[in-house]
């Protein structure tokens, strides 16, 4: 199977094709051509996954193929495919949330108008990340890791007409540009000295060379790259915003291709990122903070899908923390199972918005009766992210603090265990206002159709039950493939386990006084943390201070040049110009206009030349 | 004896007195029947060389032949031309045609 | 090949050009149909001369030579090499869709498509030409249409701009003609022969002293047609002015004969020259791309943004130029080609957008994509061209052009590292994203405006444009070794004369 | 050749009626000045053996141009012929660039040393410039055919004025 690794990106690519030229007209041959395109990548990415299981690639070991895309002398970029058990995990899980979200996506977008070209987006969207993750080398990941950034346009503006979505996709596209332009830079320093893109290739010179200062820098310019793509502080501006898409892209985004996206490189690139001390603290802290600051906005928003958008971020700040602190297995792990309770939690509310048309949280309530089964998968989902034993979140959650703990980063433990009892916290705050309390009036909610709750209960299924392949009950499980360098079996610390849940039990409980029996008035907290709640729902004003940066400084900086531009640098030219014209104007009175002045000179000329050439005092000949 | 360069000197002094036409007088004809004046110099220039200096080839006539195809040819188009400048602007001096200054 | 493709390349729009006028004013779709068809021969035939180059054996192919005025060494000489064949394939595509793209011109149509087709022979024959008369020659029959063309056809102050244009344009050549002419005696005297041959004026060792001064000739003289700032106004004015085709060949390719005769007329002849003065290039261009883009973020027009856009994008060449290195100039050429594609692209839609809507103003042309999904959807894939995004063609040329100036290890002015020029650079990469989604913003997207209901989508001839050059785009983005590998060729012994070259201080 | 008192005597005539047309104040008189000079070329080109000459001489000049410009005379008449023919600004100006000229070429025509041919010159030039002139010249002699037919055309076209067609 894993020679045929590189169907998996081309397959969907090929879908995205074939809708957009051929068969754009018929919807639901559209949406069953993607369908079937990501079925047959996901069934691959089963056989090397269980290829893998039977060691067929690991991560000393991995397979790797390519052809040159552009050989130059001296600048080889190669178009591979890399399979060891990182990408394997990475396949499953893209191919699987994927193929999950388009099913879904068959009922939620029906009727749309753009039904087909939703679907071919998706493709494309799923190629994309797909190729990213099969990458051989930093060339091939930039590559996808910008057409990843395009699909995020693409789909977060779907509904063009609205200019909130507009103004969504391209704050999204140009945020991540900036996380390009640090990339892009990293990887030229990376060529600089080792003169070569390939991961592998890297992964051995990296280690040979000492020049930290030039390491540090390399490092953290990559390192840009996933603060935008995974939308970590302080360049997570557009993640809420991106909420503009139609709720199974949000799913999309969230849980696979997106933000995983930059997950991915950083662990793809472990070894760049642990060859120096700075650059893995860099990213542990920048992860840390980034879970704190999204958790905490998230304690205030009212909009459903924004609180999962601050809390995907919080969740991401998790793995790159992890993967800061040097447990790629933990952090891997987070995603893998984040993806499936994070994908659960957007296509229920989607499921919710589908039913309700609305997404502020505070105006619906009590949907527990009427969708029972969205309820369910929800708490599930709520419950495994915010890290209750025996779900999935729990196990991965307390990986990363475990690994925080025994590398002694304790600062980041103390602040990752503060970010889960926000998250129960935040989590149950949904739930409870959504879909207990009391119906509001005029609310004619209904379950949702099929295609859109069979994905929901699968994934659910997920979201309890993945947690086992990397929890200690397991003796060969996902620690004992995705490694950096050795496994590390986790042991398990029951100290970090009890307390850890029970801060989200204390996160889910005081949740449940304040919203769901109401004995602490929300109204009242509000009121008296006034201050800081209105700096909280504003998300701590980082989007103003961008707006103001662009606004009042570049595009004045951009007016002055482009006055300079018309009135200095053309006035330079065009008075060059006038002042031939303005000569001429003047010296045009020589020319009088008179035909026998213009002979009389003429002759003059002809009797000063003559004397000049004949007359020997003269000097003439 | 009257030799090349009486007839020389003779056609300089034709020439320059229908130069001097040509600069000073108003009239536009008269700056033509100038013009005249001075190609009728040069055509004796041409003949006398030819007469003296190579007898034979006669070639210099050949040329004042030439010169008088083409002077009839200009006094034509020329006086065709003051006809119209008269037309529209109803003269004939030559220091009134200023427009060759816009 | 016995067939003289390359003079058959040269003399296809001349030949249409000849049956127009025999055709009367008024048969004006049989005048359309002749010019796309002589058009549509040269790019038939560009096709099969870029198939057919041989890249094994590299150097000058498809040779023709027959002496013209021996006693000054001057030659009808052409042959195309690894540089300038695609040029030659950009000049056929831009100008067979910019025929299509004047579908609706109905003024004075027989005169339009004359002077069109005569413009376009004059690029072909620099493109083509082997020998530096020739050359000159063909380049200045490539500016003097322009002038008629945008004076008499253009929109926005159409005669202040065509008269801008041809005197910078003339100003710039005049520049090129003294240095020409300089080198020809220069190399007359070393010889001992005179000779405008390229391939053997190469050959001659130019003293260093005297690289200098010529080399900074050449790179006035062709910086103005690349453009080079601060002469670079000419550009946005004339492309505003022009009509939608001549705009599409101007951008296209016009700017591409100033940065491609600085690489063939200028780094070629004078690497020790070109060496001496790329530092101010490297600054010169900097300024180019950061300034041109910035100054495209405030433009109200969508031509003026275009305009703009080709100033910041060609900074990009220059600034590969100014690296001097294979990557560099691969990278240099290939933008060339593909930026001459892209906004070609851009030029024919907004061409077709101004013409239905008669107005080019951001702002009041918006939510389009309602109306004209096929012009919105070709105006993406530009504009995702412009900001370089993989898959397209732009992207493999700036990156090439990246890793050159990144390469380069030199200090300018003694504290300013080359490398911190490429990161402005590659800022530059991030302004034009933003200026560039902002149009398609505030231009395509948003609410449906009742007010653009009488547009119509782009249909019938009007799609081959569209089609033609995303399709080209979107190839040479995805393989790009198409283009690359033909642009190295040529390249390469361009870079190992560059490499033998003295090493020199540099300007600063 | 010719007797110097016949050619002294022709000389001054000549000149004198030179000097005339250029000081008349009638324009008319001018032109009969102009006539009278021009037969004194022909005599010239008599005095140089040039016969053709001399008959071309008479017949183009002294019988067509001159009526010619007479006609244009008539054509672009004014009110008083009495001063119809005056000198402009440059009367003094003129005359010294022209005779200062004219001392030049004096000098020059002086100062060179002609290398005179002592061979007998043709007895009838007739002949022999028919042949010159169909034969070894009839290119530009076709040549100046056509301009004289160019010049005629555009001469009427200019002299008709041209009608605005459109």
């Amino acid at each position: 199977m894993i020679e045929n690794a590189w169907l998996i990106p081309v397959l969907p690519a090929v879908a995205f094709v074939v809708i957009v030229f051929l068969i754009r007209q018929f919807k639901m041959l559209s949406a069953l051509t993607a369908i079937a395109a990501m079925a047959v990548s996901f069934i691959i990415s089963v056989g090397i996954v269980w290829e893998i299981i039977q060691g067929g690639a690991t991560m000393k070991k991995p397979v790797e193929y390519f052809v040159n895309w552009l050989d130059l002398p001296g600048l080889n970029i190669q178009a591979g495919i890399l399979i060891d058990p990182l990408a394997a995990a990475m396949l499953f899980v893209v191919t699987f949330v994927a193929l999950l979200v388009m099913i879904y996506s068959v009922g939620y977008m029906h009727g749309d108008p753009g039904f087909s070209v939703f679907f071919s987006y998706l493709s494309l969207f799923s190629a994309s990340m797909l190729g990213l993750v099969v990458a051989n080398n930093y060339f091939q990941m930039f590559f996808f890791w910008e057409l990843v950034g395009l699909c995020s346009y693409l789909l977060i503006g779907y509904y063009f007409h609205k200019p909130s979505a507009v103004q969504a996709n391209k704050k999204a596209f140009i945020t991540n540009r900036w996380g390009d332009f640090g990339f892009m830079l990293g990887i030229f320093f990376l060529f600089l000295v080792f003169g070569t893109f390939n991961f592998g290739e890297l992964a051995k010179a990296i280690p040979k060379y000492d020049n930290v200062a030039f390491l540090t820098l390399a490092g953290i310019l990559v390192f840009i790259g996933p603060i935008a793509k995974s939308a970590q502080f302080p360049l997570h501006v557009w993640l809420p915003d991106a909420m503009e898409g139609p709720t199974p892209v949000s799913a999309l985004i969230h849980a696979a291709t997106m933000v995983a996206a930059g997950v991915y490189l950083v662990a793809r690139g472990f070894v760049l990122f642990h060859s120096v001390e700075t650059v893995a603290l860099v990213v542990a802290w920048v992860g840390g903070l980034s879970a704190l600051i999204a958790a905490t906005i998230a304690l205030v928003q009212d909009d459903c899908k924004r609180i999962m958008a601050f809390s995907t971020m919080s969740q991401l700040g998790y793995m790159l923390m992890a993967l800061g602190v040097g447990s790629l297995t933990a952090g891997m792990f987070h995603l893998t199972t984040h993806a499936f309770f994070k994908a659960l939690m957007f296509l229920a509310a989607g499921s919710v918005i589908h039913a309700t048309h609305k997404q502020n949280i505070f105006e619906m309530g009590g949907l527990r009766k009427s969708m029972p089964i969205t309820t369910w998968t929800t708490v599930i989902g709520a419950l495994a992210l915010a890290g209750i034993f025996p779900l999935a979140g729990f196990w991965s959650k307390d990986e990363i603090l475990v690994a925080a703990y025994t590398e002694g980063a304790y600062a980041l433990f103390g602040l990752a265990s503060l970010v889960a009892f926000m998250t129960a916290f935040y989590m149950f705050r949904m739930v409870f206002v959504v879909f207990w309390g009391d119906e509001p009036e005029g609310q004619h909610a209904h379950e949702s159709p099929l295609t859109m709750t069979i994905p929901l209960i699968i994934l659910a299924f997920f979201s309890i039950f993945s947690g086992f392949i990397g929890s200690p009950l397991v003796e060969t499980g996902f620690f004992s493939y995705v490694y950096y360098k050795y496994p590390h079996p986790p042991e398990p610390n029951y100290m970090i386990m009890i307390s850890s849940t029970v801060l989200a039990l204390a996160g889910i409980g005081l949740a449940w006084l304040i919203y769901g029996k109401k004995s602490i008035s929300a109204e009242a907290l509000k009121q008296r943390f006034q201050p800081i709640h209105t700096l909280l729902y504003n998300k701590f004003y980082i989007d103003e201070l961008y707006l103001w940066l662009f606004d009042k400084v570049m595009l004045n900086i951009s007016t002055a040049f482009n006055w300079n531009d018309r009135h200095i640098v053309d006035g330079i030219f065009d008075g060059i110009g006038d002042l031939t014209r303005a000569a001429g104007a003047r010296l045009r009175f020589i020319h009088t206009g008179s035909l026998q002045n213009y002979a009389l000179v003429i002759f003059a000329a002809v009797v000063i030349i003559m004397l000049w050439m004949a007359v020997p005092a003269l000097g003439g000949i | 004896m009257i030799t090349l360069e009486h007839y020389l000197i003779l056609a300089a002094v034709l020439f320059c007195i229908g130069l001097w036409g040509a600069l000073a007088k108003r009239s536009a004809i008269m700056v033509l029947m100038s013009i005249e004046l001075m190609l009728n110099a040069v055509n004796i220039n041409l003949v006398a060389f030819s007469r003296f200096l190579t007898p034979d080839a006669l070639v210099g006539q050949v040329f004042a032949i030439f010169v008088i195809v083409v002077a009839a040819a200009e006094v034509a188009v020329g006086l065709a031309i003051v006809i119209n400048i008269y037309r529209e602007r109803q003269t004939s001096f030559v220091d009134e045609f200023d427009w060759l200054k816009w | 090949m016995d067939f003289p493709i390359l003079t058959a390349i040269l003399l296809a729009p001349l030949a249409g050009l000849l049956v127009i006028l025999t055709i009367p004013a008024r048969e004006e779709l049989l005048i359309k149909i002749t010019a796309a068809l002589a058009t549509g021969v040269g790019l038939v035939l560009s096709i099969i001369a870029y198939v057919g180059y041989d890249k094994a054996a590299g150097g000058m192919q498809f040779t023709e030579y027959y002496p013209w005025v021996e006693k000054f060494g001057i030659a009808y000489s052409v042959g195309v090499d690894g540089m300038s064949l695609p040029m030659v394939l950009l000049t056929a595509i831009v100008i067979f869709t910019g025929v299509f793209a004047s579908w609706d011109m109905h003024y004075r149509t027989k005169e339009f498509f004359c002077f069109l087709l005569l413009l376009v022979t004059g690029v072909f024959g620099v493109f083509i030409a082997r020998d530096l008369f020739f050359f000159y020659f063909f380049f200045e029959v490539a500016v003097v249409p322009m002038y008629v063309l945008i004076g008499v056809w253009g929109s926005t102050r159409k005669e202040y701009a065509a008269m801008k244009l041809t005197l910078y344009l003339l100003v710039g050549s005049a520049f090129a003609l003294v240095g020409i002419i300089w080198m020809y005696l220069y190399a007359k005297a070393k010889l001992g022969f005179a000779t405008f041959d390229i391939a053997t004026l190469g050959t001659v060792a130019y003293d260093v002293s005297f690289q200098i001064p010529v080399f900074f000739l050449m790179l006035i003289g062709f910086g103005v047609l690349v453009p080079m700032w601060p002469m670079h106004l000419w550009s946005p004015d004339g492309h505003v002015a022009a009509p939608t085709a001549v705009s599409m060949l101007h951008a296209g390719v016009l700017m591409k004969l100033g940065a491609y005769g600085l690489i063939r007329a200028g780094v070629f002849f004078f690497p020790e020259g070109a060496k001496y003065w790329a530092p101010l290039i490297a600054v010169l261009c900097i300024v180019n791309v950061v300034y041109g883009a910035m100054v495209a973020m405030v433009q109200r027009d969508l031509k003026f943004v275009i305009g703009y856009s080709s100033v910041s994008h060609m900074g990009y060449v220059l600034l590969g130029i100014a690296s001097l290195n294979l990557f560099g100039i691969d990278g240099a050429v290939a933008q060339m080609f593909a930026h001459g594609i892209m906004t070609a692209l851009f030029f024919a839609l907004v061409g077709n957008v101004y013409h239905k809507a008669h107005t080019r103003e951001i702002g009041v042309l918006t939510g389009l994509a309602h109306q004209m999904p096929k012009v919105a959807v070709g105006f993406m894939i530009g504009g995702l061209a412009s900001l370089g995004l993989p898959g397209l063609n732009n992207f493999v040329a700036e990156f090439l052009i990246f890793i050159g100036s990144f390469t380069k290890d030199q200090v300018l002015f003694g504290f300013l590292h080359f490398r911190v020029l490429s990161v402005l650079a590659i800022f530059g990469v991030v302004i034009t994203a933003i200026y560039v989604l902002r149009v398609i913003q505030r231009t395509f997207m948003g609410p449906r405006d009742p007010r653009w209901d009488h547009l119509s989508d782009a249909k019938g001839v009007e799609l081959v444009p569209i089609v033609v050059l995303c399709f080209t785009l979107i190839l040479f983005g995805m393989v790009p070794s198409l283009l690359i590998d033909v642009i190295n060729v040529g390249v390469e012994p361009l870079i190992a004369k560059v490499n033998a070259a003295a090493e020199i201080g540099g300007i600063f | 050749m010719v007797s110097p008192v016949v050619f002294w005597v022709v000389a001054v005539l000549l000149v004198a009626a030179a000097l005339a047309m250029v000081l008349a104040r009638n324009i008319v008189h001018s032109a009969l000045f102009l006539i009278v000079s021009f037969i004194g070329y022909a005599v010239l080109y008599l005095f140089l053996e040039a016969d053709f000459l001399a008959a071309v001489q008479v017949l183009v000049y002294a019988g067509a141009v001159s009526i010619l410009l007479v006609f244009a005379v008539m054509l672009t008449r004014r009110g008083n012929m009495q001063e119809s023919n005056l000198f402009n600004n440059y009367k003094v100006t003129g005359a010294l660039i022209a005779a200062v000229l004219f001392l030049l070429i004096g000098n020059m025509v002086l100062n060179t040393s002609w290398a005179i041919s002592s061979i007998a010159a043709p007895e009838s030039t007739v002949g022999p410039l028919a042949e010159l002139l169909l034969g070894k010249f009839v290119v530009p002699f076709e040549v100046a055919a056509i301009l004289l037919l160019v010049a005629m055309v555009g001469a009427i076209i200019v002299a008709r004025g041209v009608k605005d067609s459109k």
